[in-house]
């Protein structure tokens, strides 16, 4: 099990770090149809937030904000989001992952494909940063069981 | 010269019986008399189907029956020509009596895994069926392996080591000689465009340098099984299997199938002319001869019973190899003929050994003594086929190898002339001195309480006896062999025998 | 509507099912295994279904989102994708399906299981259908990282032997994506059609030799080509026998379709690669392949040992057909694709369930065998003549179809190398069926010949897959010409 | 020589990602330890990854985002790099980061197993 970290300006710095990470975070999640970014990227930054309040606060305070299997969930669930976007392309009758035909009200033409991309940018960083978390989780974690029975 | 082609269903009517009977075996592996029921309908359905088209062959008429398409442009042929026709009916007609002494055999001596004796019994002739009706080399090399791997069950049947020993040999020598003929097959594929069987031959001229590595890999791919010298060691060490095998597969059906595969080849894939032309006939007829003589001079060596037969097999298969490959239309003739008179008294001396050892126990030469009062029936059979295998007339081996010396003597190759007799003084030096042992040697003590055999066993070696006789002093009875015989070599040579 | 979207369709339906799996692996366990044999069965269909349209209608082109290729991802079916795809496809879906029984016993593990094992399904159906370099790189590293796990979970020393599939593997999908992106910086194109067009006007012959040479060594490296074979023995071995039944069928053969989609499609063939003596190379390998892999394979006393350098030679096969590049030897490379896959799965099937009933992989455990499971050593027998090239088996046809391409081909000792190796092929399968046949356990010796002898055949869903496959290698070699000549497209002169 | 010696320093890039690459190699397979393999198999990767990145760049060029105005005149593509290096390299970081997740969780069970890392002992073990 990590424990706490021995400084406390690591463990200061930490906290209050964390929540400006992790706005950024989102921040290049929501700009990645347009700008550099995306849904990788952020939920890449934004499973580093989770690493390093369990590196600096320790893993019993990680387990207090997020369980693990809420977390391996949101990442099924954000791959579900592409899927389903993507799917929505021949169910209304186009190629498969094509946007533009994505229901979006008051908007038309190529900024709905922003859109759609915008859906499938947040899926993967639901998917990202929910799968990393937990391999981290599980490999941080592994080191620590019991020795297998040798055969 | 060849007949009108028919399209009929009856070349692979002639398969049918086998193959479901094999199926039908297997599937009724826990009721002896069903599986036995089984073997004897399909023989009997088979020899029926496949006499139905003798006539019809002895006329020129050719029913063919093209199935699937095998690869693009080579199809599933079966076709039965006159040559299919005699290996086809001797096959056939000869399961029907190994068949009964099958029975009588496993019966007799309470063998194990008699399922898998009889499935693959079935299985063997359904290829061999299949080689003798094959309209084209990719078709025989399919029948000609199956029939390679279904008799290797049979080979290991006692399942004691010396039987997987021998297993392996016989393998190890099949397979090798069906790779080889596989090479052969796509070589000529690759020469002729065709792979199919026409008399006459499909090769054309072909370029300097490939017809002897093309010949070799052909002869060797069918000498295996035709036990031309040096590739027969197979053959001796195979008869560790059930004497019905070494009667019907190892006398019959799978050698024969290898030298049906040489008078196929020389006669329909390569061709005469090719032959004549490359000087190649003398190679082969060399070999053959080669053959004959030492064949005969080891059996001279042999104690065990079936051994010896295994190496006067060796010896005779290759009266058939001479004759085809005398180039001349007697001989051929001959060679033909002897592909079935040889069938017929070899499995009546095979049949005889069986059922010697299946009343005595005995399989050695010197242990026959005065078993001849014993066994009268079964001892007169065998005189009666070891002396026609000799040559002596009335019976068929006469009548054969009559063709052969005319076949070498029409050619002038005087030299097998001699060969040949020689041989049939070879024959009469190891067979007689067990004749006479058997009926005027006294028996040893040991043997009192002997008697006849099953009728199951002695019913069919009188009756393959009596037909060894039969087909020498009438040729074209009860099947019309002669003339199917004398239409072959006409197809194959390009000239009409009578 | 369905059939407007087979390509995607055909990677994204097993694809769902591996994401499905371990949502309802949290649910009922139970389901899982039926869910993963649903989706691999729909992904069957739809391979078949994909062959009726494409052999129908001609070659179909999708574009993701609607994109145009070069620039969108295009997936392409074709007569050769869709064949491939019906036999990796069906031989996976029937793996999936002995998975069930092989599993058992493993409660809390179906999720990850089937998931994984779905995971790589959709891999190599996604590199299958791929129509540009990269993606095709994709999915090689889906299928294979779902791979490395898969064998992973055999534990003890699969781990080891994991690991070094691992390593090896990523080397050979970076040594790939290495010569793609030399391909790329050349040409300023990935999409295999507009690279086709593209390739035979370059300049400069040398980089491209260079960039074919990464792409060759790293997919040769998947394919298990002798001598980069060096991960497959091991993991083939070690890995459970569920995973070692996907796994070994149909992993390779999709590397090997890569391949030959490359330097086919991509590179043109024989003219397109010209003066560079690549093809020859390949062949003369595949050459190699064939008796080395034969020669360790026979001195193996572990089954699935056998059936792994088995594999290497077989692979040998299907590289020689690529090498020798004329009409019949890729027929009979893509045949043997087939066959392979089915008669190593079939194998693959009965060894692990010889190992469920009879206690090990030994070879000398496999005595007694047809006595106790007379099916299963009847599926043996067929694969075993199969791979040795005993016709009507499917075997013997793929390998006349590389003898007459041999032949045709002027290259003799290839043709002998071919016999050749259906000779090792006999020896090192009748090692295995004499051991299953014909040599009693040592505690039948006692027992003699009593009827009562306990049958134990493998349980329904192991033995299905089985005589599944033991059927489809005779059919398969029955009917070949069909397949063969419409399919393939191959046709006699 | 001189030239030679230009047309290799232009091309520096080629020479850092070989570089790379045979530093990841060699110790992918001079090292015993499993955890260094799977650390030169990682810079093995990444020398691929840097080779495509630095095939995009260009001597002050941009990010290749157009704004939507621009569209009549057409956009000046020498300024701009090449996005797709670098969507493609996202990719195969991902299919990186994958891999090296599986390679670490097998190294964490190889570890409990064996307790070494020391892939000579652990071929002893077997």
């Amino acid at each position: 099990m990590i424990q706490e970290h021995d400084s406390v300006i690591v463990r200061t710095v930490v906290r209050a770090l964390v929540p400006f990470i992790q706005l950024f975070a989102l921040y290049v999640v929501f700009h990645g149809h347009y700008s550099p970014g995306g849904g990788f990227q952020g939920g890449v930054i934004l499973a580093a937030t989770y690493i390093l309040i369990a590196l600096a606060l320790g893993r019993a305070e990680l387990d207090r904000r997020v369980r693990e299997g809420v977390v391996l969930l949101l990442s099924a669930v954000g791959v579900l989001i592409f899927t389903l976007a993507g799917v929505l392309g021949p169910l209304r009758g186009a190629a498969l992952l094509d946007y533009a035909v994505l229901p979006v009200p008051g908007v038309a033409g190529p900024p709905v494909r922003g859109l759609g991309i915008l859906v499938i940018e947040i899926g993967v960083a639901f998917g990202v940063a929910g799968a990393l978390t937990v391999i981290f989780c599980r490999l941080a974690k592994a080191g620590e069981g019991e020795e297998e029975d040798s055969a | 010269m060849a007949g009108d082609t028919v399209a009929a269903w009856s070349p692979a009517l002639a398969l049918v019986p086998a193959g479901v009977a094999a199926a039908l075996i297997r599937l009724s592996s826990r009721a002896p008399a069903l599986r036995e029921t089984w073997s004897l309908l399909a023989s009997g359905l088979q020899a029926a189907v496949v006499l139905s088209m003798i006539p019809g062959a002895a006329a020129g008429v050719v029913l063919e029956t093209i199935l699937v398409e095998l690869a693009p442009g080579v199809p599933l042929v079966l076709r039965a020509d006159a040559l299919g026709c005699v290996f086809a009916a001797l096959s056939s007609g000869l399961w029907v009596l190994t068949t009964v002494y099958s029975i009588g055999y496993v019966r007799g001596l309470h063998e194990h895994a008699q399922t898998r004796y009889f499935f693959c019994f079935a299985l063997s002739l359904f290829a061999a069926v299949g080689v003798a009706f094959a309209g084209n080399l990719l078709t025989f090399f399919l029948f000609y392996e199956i029939l390679t791997v279904s008799t290797y069950p049979l080979v290991i049947h006692k399942e004691t080591p010396a039987a997987v020993q021998a297993g392996r040999m016989y393998l190890a020598y099949t397979l090798t000689a069906g790779v080889a003929l596989l090479g052969a097959v796509a070589w000529t594929q690759a020469l002729a465009g065709t792979v199919e069987f026409r008399p006459g031959g499909i090769l054309g001229p072909l370029p300097s340098g490939t017809l002897w590595p093309l010949l070799g890999l052909l002869v060797l791919g069918v000498g295996v099984k035709a036990a031309l010298m040096p590739l027969h060691s197979w053959l001796p060490v195979a008869m560790i299997a059930p004497t019905p095998v070494s009667a019907l597969l190892h006398a019959v059906a799978v050698v024969k199938a290898g030298v049906f595969g040489v008078v196929r080849i020389v006669g329909y894939v390569v061709g005469p002319d090719l032959l004549a032309s490359a000087g190649a006939w003398s190679a082969v007829a060399w070999l053959a001869a080669g053959t004959i003589l030492a064949g005969s001079l080891l059996a001279l060596a042999q104690d065990n019973l079936k051994r010896l037969l295994a190496f006067s097999t060796v010896s005779q298969l290759s009266y058939v190899v001479l004759g085809v490959a005398l180039g001349t239309p007697s001989g051929a003739v001959g060679g033909i003929q002897h592909i079935v008179n040889h069938g017929v008294m070899k499995i009546t001396l095979f049949f005889c050994a069986g059922a010697i050892y299946v009343a005595t126990g005995k399989e050695r030469v010197s242990q026959l003594a005065g078993i001849g009062r014993r066994m009268p029936v079964t001892m007169g059979a065998f005189a009666v086929a070891a002396l026609g295998l000799a040559g002596v007339p009335p019976a068929a081996g006469f009548l054969s190898k009559w063709y052969l010396i005319r076949g070498a003597l029409e050619g002038g190759q005087w030299p097998f002339v001699l060969v040949l007799l020689a041989s049939a003084l070879l024959n009469l030096a190891y067979f007689v001195p067990i004749i006479v042992s058997a009926f005027f040697r006294p028996p040893d003590e040991a043997g009192e309480g002997i008697a006849e055999a099953p009728a199951t066993l002695v019913v069919p070696l009188a009756l393959t006896a009596a037909a060894s006789v039969l087909l020498g002093v009438a040729p074209d009875l009860p099947v019309a062999f002669f003339s199917l015989a004398s239409r072959a070599a006409g197809e194959i040579l390009g000239g009409v025998v009578r | 509507m369905l059939s407007d979207h087979l390509p995607p369709f055909l990677a994204v339906v097993p694809l769902l099912g591996a994401l499905l799996a371990p949502l309802l692996g949290a649910v009922r366990p139970r389901l899982v295994h039926p869910l993963a044999v649903a989706a691999g069965a729909a992904t069957a269909g739809l391979s078949l279904l994909a062959l009726r349209e494409v052999l129908a209608r001609g070659v179909i082109r999708y574009h993701l989102g609607g994109w145009a290729p070069p620039w969108g991802i295009e997936l392409v079916l074709d007569p050769l994708s869709a064949f491939t795809a019906v036999a990796v496809s069906g031989v996976g879906a029937l793996a999936l399906l002995y998975a069930g029984p092989a599993a058992a016993g493993r409660e809390g593990r179906e999720a990850p299981f089937f998931g994984l094992a779905l995971l790589l399904l959709a891999g190599l159906m996604g590199m299958i259908v791929a129509g540009d370099l990269f993606n095709l790189f994709v999915f090689l590293e889906v299928a294979s990282i779902a791979g490395y796990a898969l064998v992973a979970t055999g534990g003890g020393r699969a781990l080891v032997a994991a690991f070094r599939y691992l390593i090896l593997g990523t080397v050979g999908a970076s040594l790939y994506l290495l010569g793609v992106g030399h391909l790329y910086l050349m040409t300023g194109s990935l999409n295999m059609a507009d690279l086709a067009q593209r390739v035979p006007e370059l300049a400069s012959p040398r980089v491209l030799a260079v960039a074919v040479g990464f792409v060759v060594i790293g997919l040769g490296i998947k394919m298990g080509l002798f001598p980069l074979h060096g991960w497959l023995p091991d993991a083939y071995t070690h890995a459970p026998p569920a995973v070692a039944a996907l796994i070994a069928p149909i992993t390779t053969k999709a590397a090997a379709y890569a391949l030959a989609r490359i330097l086919f499609s991509v590179l043109g063939g024989a003219e397109g690669l010209g003066r560079a003596p690549l093809l020859t190379v390949l062949a003369w390998a595949g050459g190699v392949a064939i008796v080395a892999g034969g020669v360790m394979a026979i001195r193996q006393t572990d089954l699935r040992r056998l059936l792994a350098y088995s594999s290497v030679s077989q692979m040998g096969y299907i590289a020689l057909g690529i090498g020798l590049a004329n009409p019949a030897a890729l027929a009979g490379a893509f045949l043997h694709i087939l066959n392979h896959a089915m008669m190593k799965g079939c194998l693959f099937f009965a060894a692990g369930a010889a190992a469920a009933r009879l206690g090990g992989p030994a070879l000398t455990d496999l005595r007694g065998m047809h006595r106790r499971m007379p099916w299963t050593t009847a599926c043996v027998v067929v694969a075993a003549l199969s791979m040795i090239g005993v016709p009507p088996a499917g075997g013997f046809f793929s390998k006349w179809y590389l003898l007459v391409g041999a032949v045709q081909g002027g290259q003799p000792v290839l043709a002998g190398v071919i016999l050749a190796g259906g000779l090792l092929a006999v020896v090192y399968m009748f090692r295995v069926l004499e051991h299953a046949c014909l040599v009693p356990r040592d505690e039948d010796e006692h027992a003699g010949s009593d009827p009562a002898l306990e049958r134990r055949e493998a349980p329904p869903g192991m033995l299905v897959p089985l005589l599944a496959l033991g059927v489809g290698i005779l059919a398969v070699g029955i009917w070949n010409a069909p397949i063969v000549s419409g399919v393939l497209g191959f046709t006699a002169r | 020589m001189t030239e030679i010696l230009a047309y290799a320093g232009a091309r520096y890039n080629y020479w850092v990602y070989i570089a790379l690459m045979l530093v990841g190699f060699y110790t992918m397979i001079a090292h015993r330890n499993l955890l260094k393999k799977v650390i030169g198999m990682n810079v093995f990767q990444t020398a691929i990854i840097l080779f495509f990145l630095s095939t995009s760049a260009k001597l002050g060029g941009t990010l290749p985002i157009v704004p939507s105005q621009v569209t009549k005149d057409g956009v000046a593509a020498a300024g701009l790099m090449n996005p797709l290096p670098h969507a493609l390299m996202l990719t195969a970081i991902v299919v990186m980061v994958a891999t090296l997740g599986v390679a670490l969780a097998l190294l964490v069970r190889i570890f409990r197993r064996y307790r070494t890392f020391d892939e000579d002992v652990i071929l002893d073990r077997l």
